[in-house]
């Protein structure tokens, strides 16, 4: 889902990829770009699950308002996962309501 | 306790512009902004800006954006990222959140240039991943270069949806359908016809009954309406989609407005509910002024002045600029204003159908409801003349405020005159040279240029291109017409790519004859 | 306004519809039904809707459902959704970590 | 429609909503008129949600308790509602000598008014509630106590009252109390003049405005109180919590949300902009006196925060008394700050005097006329 070549935008360059996790998995981002689009890269659409119907939600807004994307990142809920800079080593989970899945 | 004489919220072309003009005069400023990157909607703005010289006009978003950010630099302007203003509190006090802490400064003047945010629409799905704001998928792309899905249906004909739409071409993505419940797109023609041309399908008079998949976006179904909203039984179309954008329309971000205890109100000319404001941006409580989406939604171009409007106003408040100054400033700042709100799609004709353009041509139906002129309908506009030779061909017909063409031509064909929402004209003794720089200037990508070779029954077309990969002279494929249909063989002679372009390529394509006013686009054949 | 008043109007039983079930207010998951049903409870301003059911103070704080709210209490009201002031707006803009807010400077 | 009712309430917060409810189940005719556009939009809908016994004046405690065992258990069965009422107690900590003085005093006192409550260890209130700091060096415990939602506790009486008829009209303010022939009778409003034979003033601190045309003084004043909201939690404790250096009040709600109230020391002197607005400073100092006491709620996000008027009487103590000098007219006001606890009580205690009835519970402590000079 990367745009390496862009008419107007010319190449892409966005530094260096590291190592994350998401629920587990090893998957690699750019550093400091959102931790979100780093999941959209790597083709993960749900980032949580709500807390009374339990469905699924991903980004909606991309710039920090709505809060559909927040995700546990490092142990903390909530996290607004479309305006948070990627970290090496990052953990990143599904919220499922308020938390991770227990 | 910090303090300034000015605290601007908001980094954006408003809240940048305003901070200019403050800090020019001699004011300190500071500019806090939520996000990463200054600049605000800017540099997510990949096409050239519509206006004139002074409204930057043919430079494409985030330049201006840059060259706002260097403005800033030079004139002294504090620029302070993630920063979130948590509050706008009594005696002009900010509270505002920087890493770990929350630091209070108080400002004699504050600019709130907090900007907008994107309305919503419900349908049945709604809420499923990949269900994303048109501003969303522009953040996506233009910030972090990723595609937001690989087939994509946009809701919203509005400005936002048709330039959205284009950037999701330029970033390879499929739009399968722009759907609209009005029965007229809502945006410049001239973008409606960049996608028509593509192949894009318009289908207004529709609306969204339902997105499919569950756990993400698998489809999509849309249904007409009648002129009461209600879906029209049996008209159902479905799409198999990943995406569905929606664009339909913006609210101005004025939480910080109403907890300050500013008076407000409601007001559907402004695109929601928005401070009370007198001409310099003041609000109910002097000191707090606003600019740009904040107090009314309009484009970056006009909030880049409403920002300058504010910045001097701040200054005089302030008594570091005398009453005379303030007036011949904003006197000028206001004419500029007042361009940009001419036109057929100036705030008063908001939701009203204009059926003839200043000059009385008519406005073309197939334009308002398919994207695309008529190759008849073409031939009436004064842009489009029958000289023979190398031509500008200028589809432009409604009155928009835009008038780059004008200046970019070295021989003076082209003109508009003074009022630059007037159709441009072709002068009838033009000496046109074929060098292009009027296609690359038009923000609309409206401009053509046409040669018709009478003898060999060939015609050269060169047209705008904004698409990679870039065909190659010598490429064979297809031409196709205003509507997006292949129409003929077309066989590519010549790519121009200058810096004077900016980054818009002038593809010169070999069609037959009777194609020189169909063929408008080129499609390469396929590799096998 | 006038027409909001009188918190014994007659507004007609209240009528299920075929989207009631639609989600609103995304963050607390409050359907179209709901935010229906507390107009003909009696909640008439925006500030009684968000104070009975919860909508627009979950953590985007009603940013995405503001205005559809708006529209479903006005039409149920039969007023225009002009005459319907919007719920307050309320520091933090953003959601602030107890300890940053504790840290001033 | 008709102008005329048995009791017109000024004042649709909880207390007025409450008498409403219990007046129209007696079958008496009322109407409530509301200043504000929206139904409870003052105190009512801006406190802690405390359902408090201990820490109050010996002259409340009686209302409390007995609302505590009568009312608040069966409230949302009766209202048709949840009121998210619940009864896990009170703990008020201590983390100073000083601190555990003040609470055995209290405690001392309300022990003597026949509450239960008792002083504990750190120890035990931790185990009561196992996220104290170890800071924590006491607390008086009072199990009975609890809290519920204000908000909902409002409109829960405001929606049976409406239901049982009351008329309510919001965006009414109340401009005069007229006395016709000796009676306090008509509520003129800039729209309509409203008659009725009682007149309930519930309207917490601008009741002194309207009592003083009638030659009345409740010697009160308004003082501002700030509550923050954090996003939700998962479920972690449900009882009141309090401490005795007053540096926040507040409990989870069924949302998961926590409600913490405080006070940055400068309530007294505030300024507003006509509404109640936060201070630049009050959350802040909230935030702090709070992670002072349970420090594993440092990362927790704060996503609103509001304020409220409180109407303080002289002697913390509210009104709530029939007026014989002006025939006709009950005041229920200056409740202080805590009077969202006692409401249901008060409600019921006015339904009983608008209608001449013995009251379950004697309301001499909270005369009208009790105010005398200190000398």
């Amino acid at each position: 889902m990367r745009i390496t070549e862009h008419p107007i935008l010319g190449e892409s360059n966005k530094g260096r990829l590291v190592t994350f996790y998401f629920d587990g998995k090893p998957i690699e981002g750019y550093e400091a770009e959102p931790i979100a689009m780093a999941l959209r890269a790597a083709g993960v659409m749900a980032l949580r699950h709500t807390h009374k119907e339990n469905t699924p939600r991903g980004i909606f807004c991309a710039i920090g308002r709505c809060t559909d994307c927040v995700m546990v990142v490092d142990g903390k809920p909530n996290v607004r996962t479309c305006v948070t800079p990627l970290v090496a080593g990052m953990t990143v989970l599904t919220q499922y309501g308020v938390g991770a899945k227990k | 306790m910090k303090r300034y004489d000015v605290i601007v919220v908001g980094a954006g072309p408003a809240g940048l512009s305003a901070a200019i003009e403050a800090a020019k005069r001699g004011l300190r400023v500071i500019v806090f902004d939520e996000n990463a990157r200054p600049g605000g909607q800017l540099f997510k703005q990949i096409h050239k800006f519509f206006g004139s010289k002074e409204h930057k006009a043919k430079i494409r978003g985030f330049k201006i954006g840059e060259d706002l950010l260097k403005e800033a630099q030079t004139a002294g302007v504090e620029v302070v990222l993630n920063a979130v203003v948590a509050g706008l509190y009594l005696d002009k006090e900010v509270l505002v959140s920087q890493a770990d802490e929350v630091i209070h400064y108080k400002g004699d003047a504050i600019i709130v240039a907090t900007g907008a945010s994107e309305n919503m629409i419900t349908f049945d799905g709604w809420t499923l991943p990949g269900v994303i704001g048109a501003g969303a998928a522009q953040t996506m792309m233009n910030l972090h270069r990723i595609r937001p899905g690989k087939k994509v249906l946009m809701l919203g004909t509005g400005n936002v949806g048709l330039v959205v739409s284009y950037q999701l071409l330029q970033a390879g993505c499929e739009v399968v359908a722009l759907v609209d419940a009005a029965p007229r797109i809502g945006g410049y023609g001239v973008h409606a016809a960049k996608l028509a041309r593509c192949g894009v399908p318009f289908y207004l008079s529709h609306t969204i009954i339902k997105a499919h998949g569950n756990d993400y976006v698998t489809g999509v179904s849309i249904a007409e309406v009648d002129s009461k909203w209600q879906v029209i039984p049996g008209s159902q179309k479905d799409f198999e989609v990943d995406t569905i954008c929606l664009a339909v329309g913006l609210s101005p971000m004025s939480q910080l407005l109403k907890m300050a205890g500013c008076a407000m109100e409601e007001n559907p000319a402004k695109g929601g509910y928005v401070p009370m404001g007198n001409s310099y941006g003041e609000t109910s409580i002097a000191g707090i002024f606003v600019a740009g989406d904040v107090s009314g939604i309009e484009e970056a171009s006009s909030a880049m002045i409403e920002g300058r409007i504010a910045g001097v106003a701040a200054a005089a408040r302030l008594g570091f600029i005398d009453s005379e100054e303030l007036t011949d400033k904003v006197r000028e700042l206001e004419e500029a204003l007042l361009a940009l709100r001419a036109g057929m799609f100036s705030p008063e004709n908001k939701g009203r159908e204009v059926k003839h353009t200043e000059e009385g041509y008519e406005v073309s139906q197939s334009l308002l409801t398919r994207g695309y002129l008529t190759n008849e309908e073409v031939l009436s506009y004064p842009g489009v003349t029958k000289a023979k030779g190398i031509r500008p061909v200028i589809e432009c017909s409604q009155n928009i405020p835009c008038n780059p063409c004008q200046d970019a031509c070295p021989k003076k064909c082209i003109s508009i005159g003074e009022k630059i929402t007037s159709l441009p004209v072709v002068r009838a003794d033009a000496q046109c040279s074929g060098c292009g720089l009027c296609v690359a200037a038009c923000s609309g990508q409206s401009i053509f240029l046409v040669k018709e070779d009478e003898e060999a029954g060939t015609a050269m077309v060169t047209i705008p291109y904004e698409f990679y990969p870039l065909p190659e002279k010598g490429c064979q494929g297809m031409a196709l017409d205003r509507s997006g249909q292949e129409i003929c063989g077309a066989e590519i002679t010549e790519v121009k790519s200058l810096p004077a372009f900016d980054k818009t390529s002038l593809v010169t394509m070999k069609v037959p004859l009777s194609m020189a006013m169909k063929a408008r686009f080129f499609k390469a054949a396929q590799e096998v | 306004m006038q027409n909001n008043k009188d918190r014994s109007r007659n507004l007609g039983d209240y009528l299920p519809a075929a989207d009631d079930a639609m989600i609103i207010c995304r963050c607390e998951e409050i359907t179209k039904g709901e935010i229906r049903k507390a107009v003909h409870d009696g909640m008439f301003t925006l500030t009684e809707i968000r104070r009975y059911l919860r909508t627009g103070m979950g953590l985007c704080q009603g940013q995405t459902c503001g205005r559809l709210i708006k529209g479903i209490v006005a039409r149920e009201l039969g007023v225009s959704p002009l005459d319907l002031e919007p719920a307050v707006s309320r520091a933090p803009m953003r959601p602030l970590e107890m300890k940053v807010l504790g840290n001033e400077k | 429609m008709k102008n005329n009712a048995d009791i017109i309430i000024i004042g649709s917060g909880v207390i007025g909503n409450a008498a409403a409810y219990y007046l129209a189940k007696k079958g008496c005719s009322v109407i409530v008129l509301e200043k504000s556009e929206s139904i409870g939009n003052g105190g009512s809908s801006r406190n802690g949600g405390g359902v408090r016994q201990s820490g109050r004046d010996k002259r409340e405690l009686p209302l409390a308790m007995y609302g505590i065992k009568n009312i608040w258990p069966t409230l949302s069965e009766e209202l048709d509602m949840d009121v998210e009422y619940y009864q896990q107690g009170n703990l008020r900590l201590g983390k100073t000598e000083a601190h555990l003085d003040i609470l055995s005093g209290l405690t001392k006192d309300a022990a003597a008014g026949g509450l239960e409550v008792r002083m504990i260890g750190g120890e035990e209130a931790r185990a009561i509630c196992p996220y104290l700091s170890q800071e924590v060096t006491g607390a008086s415990w009072c199990p009975t106590d609890g809290h519920a939602n204000p908000m909902l506790t409002t409109l829960a009486y405001y929606r049976k009252a409406r239901q049982l008829g009351v008329r309510f009209i919001t965006g009414e303010g109340v401009q005069e109390i007229r006395k016709i022939r000796g009676k306090a009778r008509q509520v003129v409003t800039q729209n309509a003049a409203y008659e009725g034979a009682t007149i309930i003033l519930a309207a917490g601190y601008e009741s002194r405005e309207l009592a003083s045309q009638l030659g009345i003084d409740i010697p009160m004043t308004q003082a501002l109180l700030e509550v923050l909201v954090t996003e939700a939690q998962p479920p972690m404790f449900y009882q009141m919590l309090g401490t005795a250096a007053a540096d926040f009040y507040g409990h989870q709600s069924t949302h998961g949300s926590f409600v913490f109230g405080g006070s940055s020391g400068f309530e007294g002197v505030n300024r507003d902009n006509g509404t109640p607005t936060t201070a630049s400073i009050t959350a802040s100092c909230i935030c702090r006196g709070i992670m002072k006491y349970f420090p594993m709620l440092e990362d927790v996000k704060i996503v609103r925060t509001w304020a409220g008027w409180m109407d303080v009487c002289a002697d913390m103590v509210p009104v709530i008394s029939p007026v014989e000098e002006v025939p006709g007219l009950i005041i229920a006001a200056a409740f202080s700050g805590h009077g969202f606890g006692i409401a249901p009580m008060v409600g019921l205690l006015l339904s009983e005097l608008a209608t001449a009835e013995t009251t379950t519970l004697d309301l001499c402590a909270f005369r009208y006329d009790r105010f005398k000079a200190k000398i």
